[in-house]
């Protein structure tokens, strides 16, 4: 463990005082062991208190604190600075609106979410104690129920830039959860909604969202077989 | 009423403070009835800090094996040291079945056996395996689930989002005033009933498993109304922290087979619980460590031992421990599969809180008197359930099935009860507490005071605690508070101002702490968590009661006149593993 | 069909689909053309009478015609589907979608003629 | 509230699959914008033998020579890519997707530098 020196260049955003985003550069003085976060947090608390972020649980599990660091969303509580050097870019996540510095709307997101109609449908009476589901059954989203809705695949997505309209990853990802759900009865009802040429047809197989996830999700595969289901169930 | 005004001023039947599992299981029940119901989270729900809890939630579905709500009571009682409420236990156990069964109808994507039903694995502290889990995201598809079931019965939502002061008035709650995180401004929110689920109040503590949300802003809401404060002297340390983050590896590792081994390369559990080695409750466990560590056992005698899990085998460890994995790879740069892992005990649970009854009601003596309209859940809650010391697992049950309960209460409160009137200038309080940190003159800044107050707490109230530290700990919060009064914030801005949320945050830590010390100091024996090294023993005889504590003319008032609730067929015994 | 995000209110099942299938064949039919175009005829500058002397097949029109459909179905469904990425507005995409159709119905006009004539010329 | 992104944002660092797609995209439309082309001239053969050969003899220039290198590299880029797009879609190839682009562009360079090799010696 080492003190080292460290250039953190932030864009900030102070809704009624800019016009627009201004760069602003911090030299600061870090542990080498230290994340992103712990980096945002010296600088908010002993530098500059007007600094704004997201960060809660700071062990990558809530989804607060997805941000854009040299060019890659990752989330900055888990993101040791050693991935990138001494030099540090930091950025709002692409695509959504800035409200102060590294926060952004996140509204139109979770409303996406809600689109897909994100639980459990169940049409049959339930038993008396649980849905009998297999090990094999439940690997099938197993992968997809990590998901913290952090929003860096979205934000990473290059389809959902030029148009916000988009229904993006995660949410797909959610329909994905539910609809190869061995318990769902809603299937229907999601692969009609997310067959739009704003819903998964936008999705262009780009992969950046598997690559900005934080939790390794294989989004696009999930994506590839929701397709395909919608493809079944439509024609 | 001007235009301004009416937009910030909302009507709502049932008004819940906190979005993590205990708020959102009221939330839903309330919207299920048809009433309106309203979530008011500092942070986007799924932030919560429920989704942080890895291990499992506690129900005796005896899946795997053998067990019984007996087994289950009686472990929840010795677990707490004798100190929790047993007619909360029995109802806790009673409805722990229906809990689970009901997250998982509504989709929760339990772990199974190979049978397909819901598996479940062993916990500290529990005779059997009872732990139902997700892998090792327990709390976190728990939350998500409950989120969307929330969304599909049209819970309003009101996100980020700090409540700042209750709107209480002749014992009778009408409301609350909260600060618009985004956008600045304050709102008025008058309800019928009122939740609050604040979660825990670990981030008084340097070394803490808890988010930074974890404030205790629930506690320290109700003492600013001048109600009590139950047992707060009870904080649960867990053995498994991430050395130095404090971040926790969960239990389920030591479930799962990991050993806890010193310097020498022992397994030192065996000193101190050798029937259950690694798996006795945490309190247990972490006095040990500490043990370890203070006698030079350290790992190369520094202040960490080690968590070994190499011998469970690459596949079992990335299978069923995936977080784990990565936590320690990410944060310490240790691969779990070829190292062992540095840990020390961090502040993890707060077993005291607001009190309340089995209805959930929130109470203002040892008497039991009712606040009308108040309700509690969840960890900020202090039922109590958990006593001395939390068994692992049993909180996340205990924030869905009393987060149930309260809704159920809420619903019925609201169906025979009208809006009763808000108090004269509701919004003096809040408007003042902001007022002073945008407007003072003084020099001192919040991030140092609490600094200092988080590392004073981690030394002098941890594992170990004396009448010599506490009292120096004392004097450091009165300092401390002295301080604070000369705060001010160099954000001045409306919108998401981080500096104005970090500052009043820093109020509430800093009022709370005080109680917790004052309960320390007066309670003069050894129980579950608490652990004085001069008082080592438990004392049935004076102290097998509940701590009130209040704030009156700026100094805190105990009381010990609430007494436990014990059935004769689970009589105190003495506690051991 | 209600969908309540921002909506096409179109499906996208087909031209998916449709897209998918049109770029295997292409793959086939784009590498034959090439192969029998671009390099057979190795030292022979491509002129009137070499391509004609090719057309002679009763083969020649049915694929010529195959593949100029594909090619074109292909393509354009293409330019659709990237002009959808990057235009919201209903109008718009009315305007782009009848551009494309026009151009397609054009362009396959054309083409057309010039298979049936090619092919003519060399029955002749 | 501030928008920044309006485009594409060329700050994000581009990974292989964002390549991948920026580059078939290109080419694709590059490759419509080409058939457009292409038809027409075909189509000068129905206009008799010397309006066909003029334009030919133009074609048959060294420069359109190598602009027909160019070309077919497109066309390969664009094949090879669209087959892993279909691999992606119907047969799990996310999961190696990267592997998958990578043999993709080495099969097209292969094709690339054989047909380049046939084209230009016709001219040489
Ligand atoms: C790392 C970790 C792992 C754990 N693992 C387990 C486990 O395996 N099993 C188990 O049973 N228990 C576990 N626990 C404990 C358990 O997670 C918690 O006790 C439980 O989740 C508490 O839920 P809650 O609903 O009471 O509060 P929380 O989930 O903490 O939610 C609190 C809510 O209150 C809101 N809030 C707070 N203050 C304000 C304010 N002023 N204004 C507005 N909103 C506010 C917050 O935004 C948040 O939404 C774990 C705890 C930790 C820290
Ligand atoms: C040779 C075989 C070809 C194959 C295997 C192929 C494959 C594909 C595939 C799979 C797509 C869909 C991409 C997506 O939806 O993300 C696509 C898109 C496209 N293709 Fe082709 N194609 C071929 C030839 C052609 C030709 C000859 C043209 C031109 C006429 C063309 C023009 C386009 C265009 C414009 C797009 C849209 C680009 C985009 O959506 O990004 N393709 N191609
Ligand atoms: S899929 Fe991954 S990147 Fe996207 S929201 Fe979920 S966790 Fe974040
Ligand atoms: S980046 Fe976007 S286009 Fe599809 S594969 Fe991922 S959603
Ligand atoms: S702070 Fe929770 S994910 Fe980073």
């Amino acid at each position: 463990m080492a003190m080292i020196d460290i250039r953190v260049k932030i864009l900030r955003y102070q809704p009624g005082q800019d016009a627009k985003p201004r760069w602003q550069v911090f030299a600061v003085k870090v542990e080498d062991e230290s994340t992103i976060l712990d980096v945002l947090n010296e600088i908010h608390w002993q530098h500059d208190g007007t600094l704004a972020y997201r960060r809660s649980c700071r062990s990558s599990i809530c989804g607060s604190c997805a941000m854009k660091v040299n060019g890659r969303n990752v989330l900055a509580c888990e993101t040791p600075i050693h991935r990138f050097g001494t030099k540090l870019k930091i950025e709002p996540l692409s695509g959504f609106e800035i409200i102060k510095d590294l926060v952004v709307d996140l509204d139109p997101f979770f409303e996406k979410l809600k689109r897909i109609k994100p639980y459990l449908i169940v049409d049959r009476p339930m038993p008396d104690k649980e849905f009998v589901q297999s090990p094999q059954q439940l690997e099938q989203i197993g992968e997809s129920t990590l998901c913290i809705l952090c929003a860096a695949c979205s934000a990473a997505c290059p389809s959902s830039w030029p148009n916000s309209d988009y229904l993006g990853p995660a949410a797909l990802l959610k329909a994905y959860r539910f609809v190869f759900d061995s318990r769902d009865d809603g299937a229907d009802d999601r692969l009609e909604i997310v067959n739009d040429k704003n819903g998964v047809w936008r999705c262009h197989t780009i992969f950046n969202c598997m690559e900005a996830c934080p939790k390794k999700i294989k989004i696009t595969e999930y994506l590839s077989r929701l397709k395909l289901k919608v493809v079944e169930n439509s024609l | 009423m001007k235009i301004e005004e009416a937009r910030n001023h909302h009507t709502i039947d049932a008004v819940i403070v906190g979005a993590g599992l205990a708020g959102l299981r009221a939330a839903l029940e309330v919207a299920k009835s048809g009433l309106s119901a309203a979530v008011i989270s500092k942070v986007y729900p799924t932030r919560s800090h429920s989704g942080g809890a890895q291990g499992g939630i506690a129900a005796a579905l005896a899946n795997v094996s053998e067990d019984s709500l007996e087994a289950h009571m009686f472990d929840t009682i010795k677990g707490s040291d004798y100190l929790a409420d047993q007619d909360i236990i029995e109802r806790f156990v009673n409805e722990a079945l229906k809990t689970v069964y009901e997250f998982e109808h509504m989709g929760v994507p339990f772990s199974r056996t190979a049978d397909g039903r819901i598996n479940q694995r062993p916990f500290g502290g529990h005779s059997a395996p009872r732990a139902c889990f997700a892998q090792d995201i327990t709390g976190h598809v728990l939350l998500h689930t409950l989120y969307e079931q929330c969304l599909r019965h049209n819970v309003l939502f009101f996100n980020e989002f700090q409540v700042l002061s209750l709107l209480l008035q002749d014992d009778v709650s009408r409301g609350l005033v909260a600060w618009d995180i985004r956008a600045g401004g304050l709102h008025i929110f008058h309800a019928r009933a009122v939740l609050l689920a604040t979660g825990g109040y670990g981030r008084a503590w340097k070394v803490t498993s808890n988010a930074h949300a974890n404030t205790g802003d629930g506690v320290a809401l109700v003492l600013d109304a001048g109600l009590p404060l139950e047992d707060m002297e009870f904080v649960q340390f867990h053995p498994t922290g991430l050395y130095k983050h404090g971040i926790l590896l969960s239990e389920a590792a030591r479930g799962e087979g990991a050993y806890i081994v010193n310097d020498k390369n022992e397994r030192f559990m065996k000193t101190y619980a050798a029937a259950k080695m690694e798996l006795a409750p945490r309190d247990v466990v972490s006095r040990a460590e500490q043990t370890e560590i203070n006698e030079g056992r350290g790992i190369g005698g520094r202040d960490y031992v080690y968590l070994d899990l190499r011998h469970l085998g690459q596949q079992k460890i990335l299978e069923r421990l995936p977080q784990i994995y990565d936590l320690a790879l990410n944060y310490l740069k240790v691969d779990a599969i070829k190292e062992p892992v540095p840990i020390q005990p961090t502040a993890h649970y707060s077993m005291g809180g607001i009190p309340a009854n089995v209805r959930t009601e929130v109470i203002k003596d040892g008497k039991g008197t009712v606040i009308r309209g108040l309700y509690t859940a969840g960890e900020t809650s202090c039922l109590s359930l958990h006593g001395a010391n939390r068994l692992g697992t049993n909180s996340l049950q205990d924030a869905a099935t009393f987060g149930r309960i309260a809704g159920i209460h809420m619903t019925e409160f609201c169906r025979e009860n009208g809006f009763a009137e808000l108090p004269a200038k509701p919004l003096d309080v809040a408007q003042g507490k902001i007022d002073r940190l945008w407007s003072g003159q003084g020099k001192e800044r919040h991030a140092p005071i609490r600094e200092m107050l988080q590392v004073n707490m981690t030394q002098t109230m941890g594992v170990f605690r004396n009448q010599d530290e506490m009292l120096k700990m004392l004097a450091v919060i009165k300092e401390l508070q002295e301080r604070y009064r000369r705060v001010t914030v160099d954000d001045r801005g409306a919108a998401f101002n981080l500096d104005l949320i970090e500052a009043l945050e820093l109020e509430n830590l800093l009022s709370f702490s005080e109680v917790i010390v004052e309960g320390a100091l007066a309670r003069k024996e050894s129980r579950g968590a608490h652990f004085r090294s001069d008082f080592p023993k438990r004392n049935d005889g004076e102290w097998l009661r509940h701590t009130l504590a209040w704030r009156r003319n700026g100094k805190i008032v105990l009381d010990f006149s609430k007494g436990v609730v014990i059935y004769p067929q689970y009589q105190p015994q003495e506690r051991k593993y | 069909m209600n969908k309540d995000f921002k909506q096409t209110s179109r499906s996208g099942s087909l031209a998916w689909l449709l897209q998918r299938i049109s770029a295997v064949i292409l793959f086939i039919l784009l590498l034959l053309h090439f192969v029998t175009y671009h390099f057979l005829g190795k030292g022979q500058a491509v002129d009137y009478h070499w391509v004609v002397s090719k057309a002679g097949n009763w083969w020649f029109p049915l694929l010529q015609f195959a593949f100029l459909l594909t090619a074109l179905y292909h393509g354009l469904n293409g330019v659709w589907s990237v002009l959808e990425d990057y235009t919201s507005s209903r109008s718009w995409r009315l305007l782009w979608y009848s551009l494309l159709l026009t151009v397609g119905v054009v362009l396959l006009f054309v083409g057309t003629l010039t298979i049936i004539k090619l092919y003519t010329l060399q029955a002749a | 509230m501030y928008k920044r992104t309006r485009f594409y944002d060329f700050t994000y660092y581009n990974f292989i699959g964002s390549w991948a797609w920026i580059l078939h995209r290109l080419a694709g439309l590059a490759l419509i914008f080409y058939l457009c082309l292409h038809i027409w001239v075909i189509h000068t053969l129905t206009y008799g033998e010397e309006t066909f050969n003029s334009v030919m003899v133009f074609l048959n220039s060294p420069l359109f020579k190598l602009l027909e290198v160019g070309l077919w590299g497109v066309i390969l880029f664009h094949a090879f890519n669209g087959v892993r797009i279909v691999i992606v879609d119907f047969f799990k190839g996310s999961l190696a997707h990267k592997k998958l682009f990578v043999i993709m562009v080495a099969m097209a360079f292969a094709l690339w530098a054989l047909g380049s090799y046939l084209i230009l010696s016709h001219v040489l």
